[in-house]
């Protein structure tokens, strides 16, 4: 099966995700949508690196899932520490500095 | 190396200003005797300096220079060095001063006692000698660069010497007046700092074409025919540099932050934007714009004269219809600034040395009105025309001395300010008849509004606000009594200034390749 | 001697520089020194004239330099004096009359106790006339010309108190100020043309350039004439003039300064004579304003206005006898000194006549004076036949001359108009001044109680006045006959102004015939109206003529409504300019900017999605902006 | 049936397994990242096993002693030359170690240092039940205003977390702008992003807006790194290889042994382009300019003051070393097709930073903006695409840095009952109140607005000289005009501070420790040396501006 497809689908499923963070207002689900970006990415990368024949695509892959890691952490532990102020997860809620 | 007389000159205010500022609150008049002992050092090196320079025929262009490396990567030198018309500038720095100084004793006595942090006196009168500092090394720079570093930087000090310390006698309640004050203040400083910021452009653009900054390198360069300019680059060039000086100048339509200005700031600070700082703009023109864009300036000329010839006739108008004396006196500025820029691009040895002569006699004149209106003022409390009359039966020196003031405005022949116009008006005239016939109604212009403010203000029956009013007091005839001497004598015997500016003038002239029209019959 | 001549002007100005530095403490003797250096001035001058008249024709000028003014490549302006012949009439002019005028004003300004500043003024105007008069080049000239402006304008303000007396001394100056930008330009002019603005080298060099030129030249320092010498068009001033003190209108607004002008257009004869035009245009002038002035003076009732239009009259007289050239130069200056004489007497009379009237001016309020003040009545009485040119008196003499000179204008149609206006003017003059006569001291007194009810007595003047008033009664009986003793006058001013015999249309006895004629005429008429039916206290409203006449012939307001007015409107119009337009464009802008920031402020709403979108949306830009770039 | 052959039959014989060489690393040449990185899991442990009484002391003392150490081995390498002759390549070809990277390194170090000390000043909170406090929250995780974090707040907790945190986040700033292939690129992005994400969250008061800004900041971030991965990805697709020479290589067309693959790749300009509009779009996100700076404002007001200024300085230094090396190392042959994108990019930077500034009421808010536009002149010398456009650059990061650090630094001693007063009308008359104080921040202004005699004015000559010299003068008037309406809104604070009447319930001053006073004097003293004798500093430039490749 011809890798460019597997291309195509990162693209899809990158745009998604980059939709999914516009319209979506909790901020969990926009943290995973995210995420789903980052594995668009890994796919992509991953998809490359067979076409190229070298393996950097998928050792990036590797990379890419430990900092995915590292960002949930972080980024849980901001986003609750949030709704436990504020009872709500809304990412538009907090909104107070603006302008 | 010689001797840095030229960096000591400008450095003495500088120490001055550091150590004014360093007086503790409590001694307030120690910090203003202080300032008047400094302005007073440089005053005698400003002296020295004019001894020093050598005004024989065959003495440098510039003297007495100094050139050390400073930012060899933006191409930018300390150079230093004076041509006539630099000292005679240096000499009207120097000399206006301690009397800016002796004029302004009181007039930053601070309102609210007990705040021992807040110290506006020393505040002020080191602002003055920080002025003063750059205004003189700007007129000795011979480095572009660093010329434009200090025209910009001598702002801030204005800045706040115009807005930190208004004048106490405005229209209306407090708040109304500091708004007004700060409202003066930004657009001195916003008006100056665009007109500084699009002649950075053009000195950026400077560099990129003659990649230095250095006069001396530059008219080497121009000499050898290395320096080759595109028309459009050099007049855009011109336009970026001319500018900045014109709204410094400030030459019509960029005028309207002066009269703002000299009507909030305190007389003393008023005498010195008009008197002091404006003349970088003018002096600039000459030594800069001519200079360093000769083809650009021929090409500029007329349309500069038409704008000097509105700012002429525009500013002598306005100063008739004011309400307010200072600013009266701020747009019968604008009107002689106009005069002063149609000398310099008249392109003719007398429009040039007239300029010149101008630049000093019109500071010595305007100060003379200015600081005896702010005495007048500082009496009544108020800026208002109409609030006085009849003044001259009760302060009857006061009104004298306001009297000469008023007829060296309008350049009355024995006085000094008569010298200089009528030499710009001749050297117009030689190239430009229209223009310089046209220009000749400014001098009935200028009667009118001197005269319509002395009648207004000093003569009639007296009213009952003025009728207490106190005749000048020493200190204040201090002030007023030597300026008046000096327009007297320059206007007599204008020579010693017409000598030291000559061979600059004629270097200038050569700059843009231009001869004195010769007359039709050939002299005998 | 000629290290002299710098003390001509010397000791005046020093008196003005002492008197008004002086302070209070010379309130006391500041009228005796000033009167002292006006003297001093004086005997210098007449040491001088001796000197000169010891001396064979050719060689009289003498000059004197004292230091280089401005120099400036090619503009060199010197310090120097010349005194000719010319100059010479002028200085015993101004430094007699002037000195006799000090003397007269010490009792005049006796109860005033700004004194000692008036007569500090007067050395400053002796001081500059005499500048003018001596200065050997027009840039120096000028100094004068602008010096007895400023005199003149201290002068006729000298009492500020009064709003009016400010005004009209705002008024002298400004009028003035029009008629120096003519000179001046003349001077830029003669500059280009001749590289030089000194007497010799210009005079010398006028036939080296073109007929226009001088035309232009001419006509500019006509202008100047006119404002100096109040001729119309610039005469509007000398009227409010007379609000200065009496003595002041007597030196400055009859004698010597106004007569300026002339001296002017005389000393540069040589730039007229090269140009017909301009010297058509001065007779005009001329002609024109001797008419006005005569018919002004005939409808004013104020005494010293009414002397005021016939100075104004008289110096047209003189003014068009300069543009006559050569045949008119040495008339026009010898009718200056007699007139100098006669109207300086009638001025310091009528100042004699409201000294003893409590500075009564209208006439209407006269009337039978002259058995209150017989010196003042017999003063002022021999310079009214001086003035109207009574057989034998010197205006007879020098106006005359005039008269038959504007006849020999030239032998066509001009010279009999000019000729009738000259005689024309000597019947009004003498009607006019009959008119005066008859009011102020024929028919029975018409003066009542004031409001606070005190009754003028009118008494003689103290000797301090009268004396002056005599010696000049002197010089306008004799002066004129003195000079025209076989044309000694002319032939003195021969060397420098040059002379012809003037050839009028018709022959000179018949012209002095008709003059005659003429003058009895205006003083029979002036008889019929004023001297047999008594004189109204209250001014009939008189025919249109007579109203235009009270009101300066509608010219002042001609003035007002268009130059006073007109610039009120141009000046509030630009000052609204200025703010709203150039002042307002400014402020826009800076407006304009704080409203976008505030617009662009509104993207900044605080949703991170929103931001998100920015992002988005900036990187879709990126991205196409790149491939687009590639694709171009 | 032989045993092979048995074997044979479901089993096949591997190829022989070639041993990997083991990769062999410089040291000494990365050591200054490797101190810093150290020193801040040393942090962690200190956290688990020091007494809480004595972590402030050691952290501070920890941290300051590895920037130090850091910033003395940064140094060194210069000195040994690195910086020019001996610059290369390390660590596998992951870092680069040249005159850009090591100056950029000392800027970030030097300025991490300053805020370190700001991040430890105690004296300006008031004292809470006599314990000192600074400017971060008792305890993270307990909720605003809840019984335990009161309870923390009297336990006399603090957040000494801070210290590593910040140790990890310029550790990872150390790499980003020395970072020489894209895999070391992003995971040094996210190494020095995610601690700042948390210390956004760390404020003592305003804790709800600290957490907004948090909130903001990450998710912002993560997406934009995201789309820098996804960059990431195309590029690694078109070349082959993520190595900055390998993919220049490609990009050049000087590339040797072209597989048949790559060819095929190599073809398809659309991802190249693509790809390196999406890195540049994740690097313009990090440097804050338009249209991708709207994170700015919020998480600069929200975050702790000291934080905030240690981002606007370290950053920005970070973020605009690893764009030069990118634009300059990797793209150079692409810089006909992103040189006009990022003339929009900086012309729309300055603008905008400039105009939306004026209407601003809040201090940091106001310096954010600021900052836009600094962003803004700073991306003039970029695309100036000279050597001089490369030290112009790191000669305006360097100044600029302290000037911020300073402003922010002042910004946290003018307080009131709430904390810092950072609205402006409480600023009113601080003139008169404390002259020192406001004369010194007016310094900072003016620096920001580029007038003469200051560093700030040496910096955007040299940009604009930079910029006009590689003909991009449209982009040195647009410039000048912005600096012009910037100039209006640093004068309305002089104006302010000075003109204005003093409000009676007005804030007051606090009296800082000598930490935070080092961080204000060192900010003057950058700002006033750069602005008169910067000479020393720009040849320091000059030497360090050429990349290794």
């Amino acid at each position: 099966m011809n890798p460019v497809n597997y291309l195509y689908l990162a693209a899809l499923l990158f745009s998604i995700g980059a939709t999914g963070v516009l319209i979506r207002r909790n901020a969990i689900v926009v943290f995973m949508c995210i995420e789903l970006m980052l594995n668009a990415c890994n796919l992509a990368f991953v998809a490359f690196s067979r076409m190229h024949g070298n393996l950097d695509g998928q050792i990036i892959a590797f990379f890419t899932m430990v900092v995915a890691a590292a960002e949930v952490v972080v980024g849980l532990a901001i986003i609750v520490s949030l709704f436990r102020s504020r009872h709500s997860a809304s990412v538009d809620d907090a909104s107070l500095m603006k302008l | 190396m010689s001797f840095p007389l030229l960096t000591l000159t400008a450095a003495v205010p500088a120490l001055g200003a550091i150590a004014t500022a360093a007086v503790p609150a409590a001694k307030r008049t120690a910090a203003k005797w202080l300032a008047l002992f400094f302005s007073l050092v440089t005053l005698a090196l400003a002296v020295v300096v004019g001894i020093r320079f050598n005004t024989g025929s065959g003495a440098d262009r510039y003297q007495l220079t100094e050139s050390h490396s400073w930012i060899a990567d933006f191409g930018v030198r300390y150079e230093l060095g004076v041509d006539g018309i630099g000292v005679a500038l240096i000499g009207l720095t120097a000399l206006l001063i301690p009397f800016i100084i002796v004029a302004g004793w009181h007039d930053a006595d601070p309102q609210e006692t007990g705040n021992t942090r807040w110290r506006p006196t020393q505040g002020f009168f080191a602002l003055i000698l920080m002025v003063e500092a750059m205004v003189i090394l700007s007129f000795e720079a011979t480095d572009v660069f660093l010329f434009y570093i200090l025209f910009e930087a001598m702002l801030i000090p204005m800045y706040f010497l115009i807005g930190g310390f208004g004048d106490r006698a405005h229209a209306g309640s407090d708040e109304n007046a500091a708004a007004q004050r700060s409202y003066a203040a930004v657009k001195f400083l916003l008006y100056n700092l665009v007109g500084g910021l699009i002649m950075l452009a053009a000195v950026i653009g400077l560099y990129v074409v003659a990649g230095t900054f250095s006069l001396s390198e530059i008219a080497e360069m121009r000499a050898a025919g290395e320096l080759e300019m595109a028309t459009n680059t050099e007049r855009l060039l011109f336009l970026g540099f001319f500018f900045a000086f014109a709204v410094k100048a400030p030459l019509w339509p960029l005028h309207t932050w002066l009269p703002n200005a000299m009507g909030e700031a305190t007389a003393p600070v008023a005498v010195l934007i008009t008197a002091v700082v404006d003349k970088v703009g003018t002096f600039a023109m000459l030594r800069y714009c001519l200079q360093l864009f000769p083809n650009a300036s021929e090409w500029a000329t007329p349309v500069v004269l038409v704008l000097a010839l509105i700012s002429i006739v525009y500013g002598a108008l306005l100063a008739v219809g004011q309400r307010d004396i200072k600013r009266l006196v701020a747009y019968a500025s604008i009107s002689h600034f106009g005069f002063i820029i149609m000398g310099i691009f008249a392109m003719t040895s007398q429009g040039q040395s007239g300029a010149t002569l101008y630049m000093v006699n019109h500071g010595i004149s305007t100060a003379a009105l200015m600081l005896v209106a702010g005495f007048l003022i500082s009496r009544r409390g108020s800026r208002l025309i109409a609030d006085y009359g009849g003044v001259q039966k009760v302060a009857p020196v006061l009104a004298g001395t306001f009297l000469i003031g008023s007829l060296a405005t309008l350049s009355l022949p024995g006085l000094a300010p008569f010298v200089s116009e009528f030499l710009v008006l001749v050297g117009t005239f030689a190239r430009y008849p229209v223009i310089g016939i046209i220009a000749t109604f400014g001098i009935v212009l200028g009667a009118l509004y001197s005269l319509v403010l002395y009648q207004r203000t000093m003569t009639g029956p007296v009213k009952l606000e003025v009728a207490k009013m106190p005749d000048l007091k020493l200190r204040e005839l201090l002030v007023v009594g030597p300026l008046i001497v000096l327009l007297v004598f320059l206007g007599v015997y204008p020579k010693p200034v017409t000598e030291l500016v000559d061979p600059a003038v004629k270097h200038t002239l050569s700059d843009v390749k231009q001869h004195d029209p010769e007359p039709e019959v050939a002299a005998k | 001697m000629e290290n002299l001549i710098a003390l001509l002007v010397a000791a005046p100005l020093l008196g003005a520089v002492v008197l008004l530095c002086g302070g209070r403490r010379l309130d006391r003797t500041g009228h005796w020194l000033g009167t002292l250096f006006a003297l001093g001035s004086f005997v210098v001058g007449v040491v001088l004239f001796m000197d000169m008249l010891g001396r064979d024709a050719d060689d009289r000028a003498m000059h004197q330099h004292l230091f280089s003014w401005i120099p400036v490549g090619g503009f060199q302006a010197d310090v120097a004096f010349q005194l000719d012949q010319l100059s010479m009439t002028f200085v015993l002019l101004i430094t007699g009359v002037g000195s006799l005028i000090h003397i007269y004003s010490i009792g005049y300004m006796e109860h005033d106790e700004r004194r000692r500043r008036f007569f500090g003024y007067l050395n400053l105007f002796l001081a500059a006339m005499l500048i003018l008069v001596i200065a050997d080049n027009y840039l120096l000239l000028y100094v004068g010309w602008e010096g007895v402006g400023l005199a003149s304008y201290l002068l006729i303000g000298f009492w500020q108190h009064k709003p009016s007396a400010a005004t009209a001394a705002k008024k002298a100056f400004l009028v003035n100020r029009v008629g120096d930008m003519g000179l001046s330009i003349a001077i830029m002019l003669m500059f280009t043309t001749f590289g030089t603005f000194a007497f010799g080298d210009v005079l010398a060099a006028t036939g080296e350039t073109s007929e226009g030129k001088l035309t232009a030249i001419g006509l500019m320092l006509l202008l100047a004439a006119c404002g100096k010498s109040a001729q119309v068009p610039l005469q509007s001033w000398l009227g409010d003039a007379m609000e200065g003190p009496t003595p002041v209108s007597a030196l400055i607004h009859a004698a010597t300064m106004v007569t300026a002008g002339v001296y002017l257009i005389t000393r540069s004869g040589a730039i007229f004579n090269g140009a017909p035009d301009a010297q058509l245009a001065v007779v005009i002038v001329g002609a024109v304003t001797l008419l006005f002035g005569a018919i002004v003076g005939c409808a004013k009732d104020d005494i010293k206005k009414a002397l005021a239009g016939s100075t104004m009259s008289q110096i047209g007289y003189m003014i068009l006898a300069a543009g006559l050239g050569p045949i008119g130069y040495a008339f026009a200056i010898m009718h200056l000194v007699t007139h100098g004489f006669f109207k300086a007497g009638l001025f310091l009379g009528a100042g004699s006549v409201m000294h003893g009237m409590n500075d009564e001016v209208d006439m209407r309020k006269y009337g039978g004076l002259r058995k209150y003040m017989p010196v003042t009545f017999a003063t002022f009485g021999l310079g009214y036949l001086a003035i109207i040119g009574f057989p034998g008196l010197s205006g007879f003499w020098s106006k005359d001359k005039i008269i038959e000179a504007a006849f020999a204008y030239d032998d066509g149609i001009r010279g009999w108009i000019f000729g009738g206006v000259a005689l024309l003017g000597a019947g009004i003059t003498a009607f006019y001044m009959t008119r005066v006569m008859l009011m102020t001291f024929f028919g029975e007194k018409r003066w009542q109680p004031d409001a606070e009810g005190h009754e003028p007595h009118p008494h003689e003047s103290p000797k301090s006045m009268t004396i002056p008033m005599i010696v000049l009664a002197f010089g306008s009986v004799f002066a004129g006959g003195l000079f025209s003793l076989n044309e000694s006058f002319v032939h003195w001013l021969e060397p420098v102004t040059s002379f012809e015999h003037p050839h009028p249309v018709i022959s000179v006895p018949a012209i002095t015939a008709s003059t005659v004629v003429v003058l009895l005429i205006g003083v029979a008429i002036a008889w019929f109206m004023y001297g047999k039916r008594p004189v109204p206290v209250t001014a009939p409203r008189g025919s249109v003529l007579t109203r235009a006449a009270r009101r300066d012939l509608l010219q002042d307001d001609f003035n007002h409504v268009v130059l006073v007015r007109g610039g009120e409107h141009l000046t509030r119009s630009l000052v609204y300019v200025d703010h709203t337009l150039v002042d307002g464009v400014v402020n826009g802008t800076a407006a304009g900017v704080g409203g976008l920031s505030g617009r662009l402020r509104k993207l900044q709403n605080g949703y991170a999605r929103s931001y998100a979108v920015s992002m988005l949306g900036g990187t879709a830009v990126l991205v196409a902006a790149t491939l687009l770039m590639r694709a171009v | 049936m032989s045993a092979t052959a048995v074997h044979s039959l479901w089993t096949t014989a591997a190829e022989p397994i070639t041993k990997i060489d083991s990769p062999q690393i410089e040291y000494s040449l990365i050591a200054p990242t490797l101190i810093v990185i150290g020193a801040a899991i040393l942090g962690i442990l200190v956290e688990a096993f020091v007494p809480r009484v004595a972590r402030y002391y050691v952290q501070v003392f920890l941290s300051v002693v590895a920037l130090v150490a850091a910033f003395a081995a940064v140094v060194a390498l210069a000195a040994g030359g690195h910086g020019t002759t001996e610059s290369g390549i390390v660590a596998m070809g992951a870092l680069a170690v040249d005159g850009p990277a090591l100056f950029l390194q000392g800027t970030i170090l030097l300025s991490g240092l300053v805020a370190i000390f700001t991040f430890a000043e105690r004296r300006l909170d008031p004292e809470a039940h006599g314990n000192r406090v600074d400017s971060f929250a008792a305890q993270a995780a307990s909720v605003p205003g809840s019984e335990s974090e009161q309870a923390a707040v009297r336990a006399g907790f603090t957040t000494t977390e801070v210290f590593p945190l910040a140790l990890f986040a310029i550790g990872g700033m150390l790499v980003f702008p020395s970072a020489n292939d894209l895999l070391t690129l992003f995971i040094a992005l996210e190494v020095f992003s995610l601690p700042l994400y948390l210390m956004c969250a760390l404020a003592r008061r305003k804790r709800l807006m600290s957490q907004e800004a948090a909130v903001k900041y990450f998710l912002l971030g993560a997406f934009s790194s995201a789309f820098l991965l996804f960059g990431i990805a195309l590029l690694y697709g078109y070349a082959g290889t993520v190595s900055y020479a390998g993919i220049a290589d490609v990009v050049d067309g000087t590339v040797q042994n072209v597989n048949p693959a790559l060819a095929g790749t190599m073809g398809n300009d659309a991802l190249l382009l693509v790809g390196a509009a999406l890195i540049l779009m994740g690097l313009l996100f990090k440097v804050g300019a338009v249209p991708f700076h709207m994170w700015t404002p919020d998480v600069y007001q929200g975050a702790p003051t000291p934080v905030t200024g240690f981002m606007a300085a370290a950053t920005k230094v970070a973020a605009f070393g690893a764009l030069l090396r990118l634009l300059y190392v990797v793209l150079p042959g692409l810089r006909w097709d992103w040189r006009p994108v990022m003339w929009g990019v900086a012309i729309a930077t300055m603008l905008l930073g400039a105009i939306v500034a004026i209407t601003q009421t809040d201090i940091k808010r106001l310096l954010a903006y600021s900052s836009i536009a600094h962003a803004g002149f700073i991306l003039a010398g970029v695309i100036a695409t000279t050597p001089d456009g490369i030290s112009s650059v790191l000669f305006y990061l360097g100044a600029y840095s302290f000037v911020t650090i300073g402003a922010f630094a002042v910004v946290t001693l003018v307080r009131d009952a709430g904390g810092e007063a950072t609205h402006l009308s409480k600023w009113a008359g601080l003139g008169r109140r404390s002259p020192l104080v406001a004369a010194v921040f007016a310094v900072f202004l003016l620096a920001f607005a580029g007038i003469p005699l200051t560093s700030g004015f040496a910096g955007k000559f040299a940009v604009f000289k930079a910029a006009a010299e590689g003909g991009a003068g449209a982009l040195v008037v647009v410039g000048v005009i912005s600096s012009a309406i910037a100039a209006f809104f640093y004068i309305r604070v002089i104006v302010l501070m000075f003109f204005s009447e003093p409000k009676p319930e007005g804030p007051t001053v606090a009296v800082p420790s000598p930490l935070t006073m080092t961080a204000i004097g060192v900010g003057v003293a950058v700002t006033l040396v750069l602005g008169v004798a910067p000479q020393y500093f720009l040849d320091l430039a000059n030497q360090a501006s050429v990349f290794v490749r």
